[in-house]
């Protein structure tokens, strides 16, 4: 059976806590969306991780046509918070749809606060992305406790939940299937929307997709350490 | 009550500093070598002591200390243990 | 009226390596006398520097151990951060503390560690050969300022006690000194009330001792004392630069 | 507890409180300061001690300090920062204190760069502090292993009553794996009332310690120095840790290599296989004390032509490996250390021309 689609469009937030998965996230989203037909803008606002970043797949996603906000080219391995014009440019003309990729955590959404001015009067979605397999995001209340982190840091509100359950390699359908149960109950618990959850292109062959009320993402790995290859777009 | 004054002469470095503070000026720097090489402190003019501590105060090597000894008879009063 | 005077019980018996009319061996009797006092030796740690005093831990009878130079803060920080109910002091010298150092005690100070330093300035390196230190004197002559320090060059020396008392953490600073017996005393309550502190967990605790080197100096031990107290004491004043109550 | 996905800077942090130590001390520098980020949470909830120190040469000892009361304690650190520290390190050797230093080592000399390195081996096994200083080193390769041996680093560090490091990249340090904490870790650490400067009232005795590194005459500084070597001896006897990889086959080339870069020549090694060439690989994971015996075993098997040292360094470990091949077959040298890890067809293209 065929997934529900995806609905998401003008300024989509992706944050969440540390390795939830929100460079991932945001890729493979973009590359859903732009496959859907939708003009998709990507921009890196991870500050706070050094490796791992959005930036990683500038290729793929420029070859795609997707449009990127990145730090200048001499700076993209440097440790420095650069915050570059691009983002603020995006922020006011997102276009159809502009994913803005933030680091973790409260530290990670801190930068958004510095972009209140470009953030002023427009609409948005923030979207908070949860792993249950994660420290900290593997109870309610320590998601819940997240997200007031994160909203406090980024003066902002997280208006959705995405469900992204998985232990990378060693995933399983069941894990998929109690962390889709675990992300349905923090929605039910804090009203806040399941917009969608992730799994493997590997293993959505073997997930009971009708047990599953949401759109599901296919996530195809891009973000691999060097003894693996990315999973083929 | 009586005191017992001792300069320990081998502890003693004779670097002067008890002389030049004794009110009564009671110490003198002895002629004599101990046996680490100094020429320690004594008490020339023991009779002056008023056992005020001045000299223990300053002695920056603790070599002198004063005890409290029983009052019998005339408990020796001085530098015993030096060549004083 | 008289007075009986003993070693303390915390002081080793022991001759000290120090050179005649070095004043290290009066701290080192303060210090005991007053943790003798407290009757805290059976829980006191002792931090020694690099420099004339790195052998002290042999002329006490507590807990001791070494520092590498200047990093005696940060090694006490370790201590009582971990044991807060150890009693822990730093006894460092102007090279140790004033330069090599003056990173870690700024840092401890102003974290507010709960420990005690007893810093002994006597304007000179001791233990290396009579350098020039942070602390030594305009145009004082050292092995190395065979013409006299050149403030030009070199700048004024610090005073260590008003800097760290510039700190906006609260703490307890004074400068003593051992040149006399009336300072003596006095100097003793300091060193107490710095170990009290301690204890109560009030705040950082730091007594600066101004002191002398005759032999580095160039000066027999009784015009040593007078040298420090006619170019050092003015420049160098005693008294107490901060306590926590004023915070 | 199951398996999580865990940062590796992460799952050190956690590791540490698990194998009992509560007491962290560090100073920020990219790529590990997460576990300082993890433990600025985690180590207050616990009841521990975490403290951010002025430089690492302060952090250095304010780890000796609590080690000299013989609490667990440990730092965590990255190339440049190491180097500071080294000054430490050699203070606590002398001392004869135990700690655990892990390095999350990114490019060099100087400031060099953020990314992966392993251009510290020689520092980590030769050469981390000044006088006859060596630190048992151990080299995970994966987030899982890294979580271990900072747990067993602890109680090697008491056995022995000297440092321990734990050698990882800077990919170890910032990749996301599943990891699973085993569920009793902690180790009661031995009994220190005979050296710690923990208060004569702790200990109920009379008898002072006193910690130094200071000896002044020289037979009794040879002695102290006969003592620690001793000790490292003994690190070669009982603590060599390695792991075999497709060293049953009659492979035609040896690979010798640690942490993330065995992980790209395992890759290489699968691939290898499928195009019909057998290589083994012997993968250090203690890098101090070195596996030489295994890897002067595995050099000599008959099918064996070549062997290779391949690291993110410029030709460190090749020498250990000389060292353990005696001149038995050609040894050489693959590698990179900008920052870049080698990819797995870089290897193959290399073996390749060894064989």
């Amino acid at each position: 059976m065929k997934t529900k689609s995806i609905q998401l469009e003008g300024i989509v937030i992706i944050a969440g806590n540390y390795g939830s998965g929100k460079t991932e996230i945001s890729i493979n989203l973009a590359i859903d969306r732009k496959n859907a037909g939708v003009a998709v803008r990507v921009a890196d606002l991870d500050l706070v991780n050094p490796y791992f970043r959005t930036r990683e797949a500038r290729q793929l996603l420029s070859k795609l046509g997707i449009e990127l906000a990145l730090p200048p080219d001499e700076l993209l391995q440097a440790d420095l918070p650069i915050l570059s014009p691009l983002i603020s440019g995006m922020i006011r003309q997102p276009g159809q749809l502009a994913l803005i990729d933030v680091g973790g955590d409260d530290a990670g959404a801190t930068v958004l606060a510095t972009l209140a001015d470009a953030f002023a009067g427009r609409d948005y979605q923030m979207l908070q992305v949860v792993n249950p397999l994660r420290p900290n995001s593997d109870t309610i209340s320590g998601c819940l406790n997240i997200r007031n982190e994160i909203e406090a840091a980024a003066k902002m509100t997280i208006s959705g939940i995405v469900g992204n359950a998985n232990l990378i390699d060693e995933t399983t359908p069941e894990d998929i299937i109690r962390g889709y149960d675990f992300v349905k109950q923090l929605s039910d618990e804090s009203g806040l929307p399941l917009h969608f959850i992730t799994a493997s292109v590997a293993l959505l062959p073997e997930i009971n997709l009708n047990r599953i009320a949401c759109p599901v993402l296919a996530i195809r790995r891009q973000l691999v350490p060097p003894w693996k290859k990315a999973d083929k777009i | 009550m009586s005191y017992l004054h001792v300069i320990d002469k081998d502890g003693c470095k004779g670097c002067g500093l008890c002389v030049i503070v004794c009110p009564k000026k009671v110490l003198e720097i002895s002629e004599q070598v101990n046996t680490k090489g100094y020429f320690p402190a004594y008490q020339a003019r023991p009779e002056d002591c008023i056992h005020c501590a001045m000299c223990c105060t300053m002695c920056p090597d603790v070599a002198i200390t004063i005890t409290e000894v029983a009052e019998e008879k005339d408990a020796p009063e001085s530098t015993e243990e030096t060549d004083g | 009226m008289g007075k009986t005077f003993q070693k303390p019980e915390a002081l080793a018996d022991q001759v000290t390596h120090y050179c005649p009319g070095c004043t290290h061996g009066v701290i080192h009797r303060l210090i005991a006398e007053v943790i003798d006092e407290l009757g805290i030796r059976g829980r006191t740690v002792g931090v020694a520097p690099v420099g004339c005093a790195v052998l002290m831990y042999n002329y006490f009878t507590f807990d001791f151990m070494e520092a590498s130079h200047g990093r005696a803060p940060a090694q006490a920080t370790g201590l009582k951060r971990v044991r807060p109910d150890l009693v822990v002091f730093t006894y460092q010298g102007d090279g140790d503390l004033a330069s090599i150092g003056m990173a870690e005690i700024v840092h401890a100070a102003n974290r507010g560690e709960k420990f005690t330093t007893i810093f002994v300035n006597n304007a000179v390196y001791g233990m290396t050969g009579g350098q020039m230190a942070p602390t030594t004197m305009p145009g004082q002559r050292t092995t190395t300022s065979p013409f006299g320090r050149k403030v030009e060059e070199v700048g004024m020396p610090i005073r260590v006690s008003e800097l760290l008392a510039s700190l906006a953490t609260p703490g307890y600073i004074t400068r003593q000194t051992v040149l006399k017996p009336k300072y003596i005393n006095r100097a003793k309550k300091a060193v107490k009330k710095a170990f009290q502190y301690q204890l109560d967990n009030t705040c950082f605790s730091f007594v600066e001792f101004v002191s002398t080197c005759p032999t580095n100096w160039g000066l027999t031990p009784v015009e040593a004392i007078k040298w420090a107290e006619e170019k050092m004491l003015p420049y160098y004043p005693l008294g107490e630069m901060k306590t926590p109550e004023e915070a | 507890m199951g398996k999580v996905l865990m940062k590796g800077n992460e799952a050190i942090g956690e590791a540490a409180i698990r194998a009992g130590c509560l007491n962290y001390f560090a100073y920020p520098i990219t790529p590990q300061s997460e576990v300082a980020e993890y433990l600025s949470r985690r180590l207050p909830e616990a009841g521990g001690v975490f403290l951010q120190g002025e430089s690492e040469v302060a952090v250095s000892y304010m780890i000796l300090g609590a080690a000299a009361v013989g609490e667990r304690v440990f730092t965590t650190s990255s190339s440049p920062g190491i180097s500071l520290m080294s000054e430490g390190i050699s203070y606590m050797v002398g001392m004869e204190l135990p700690a655990v230093f892990v390095n999350i080592m990114r490019g060099g000399p100087g400031l060099g760069g953020i990314l992966p390195s392993q251009a510290d081996y020689l520092q980590a096994t030769k050469g981390i502090g000044h006088g006859d200083c060596r630190l048992l080193a151990l080299a995970p390769a994966s987030v899982q292993e890294a979580a271990e041996m900072v747990m067993m680093a602890f109680p090697l560090a008491e056995k022995y009553k000297n440092p321990v490091i734990v050698l990882g990249d800077g990919l170890i340090g910032q990749m996301m794996e599943p990891v699973e904490f085993p569920d009793h870790l902690a180790t009661e650490p031995p009994n220190k009332d005979d050296w710690a400067v923990n208060g004569m009232d702790t200990r109920n005795s009379s008898r002072r310690n006193l910690l130094r590194s200071l000896y002044l005459d020289p037979e009794v500084l040879n002695q102290h120095n006969l003592n620690l070597r001793q000790k490292y001896e003994r690190m070669k006897k009982e603590e060599i840790r390695f792991e075999a990889y497709n060293t049953e086959t009659d492979y035609k080339a040896l690979i010798v290599s640690y942490g993330t870069m065995s992980r790209v020549c395992r890759t290489a090694i699968d691939q290898l296989k499928a195009q019909g060439l057998e290589v083994g690989m012997i993968r250090p994971q203690t890098v101090f004390p070195f596996p030489e015996g295994a890897i002067e075993e595995a050099a000599e098997k008959e099918s064996c032509e070549a062997v290779a040292s391949i690291e993110m360094s410029m030709g460190q470990m090749v020498e250990d490996v000389q060292r353990s091949v005696k001149g038995k077959r050609p040894v050489s040298w693959f590698g990179k250390c900008g920052g870049e890890v080698p990819t797995p067809e870089e290897v193959i293209e290399f073996v390749k021309t060894i064989v």
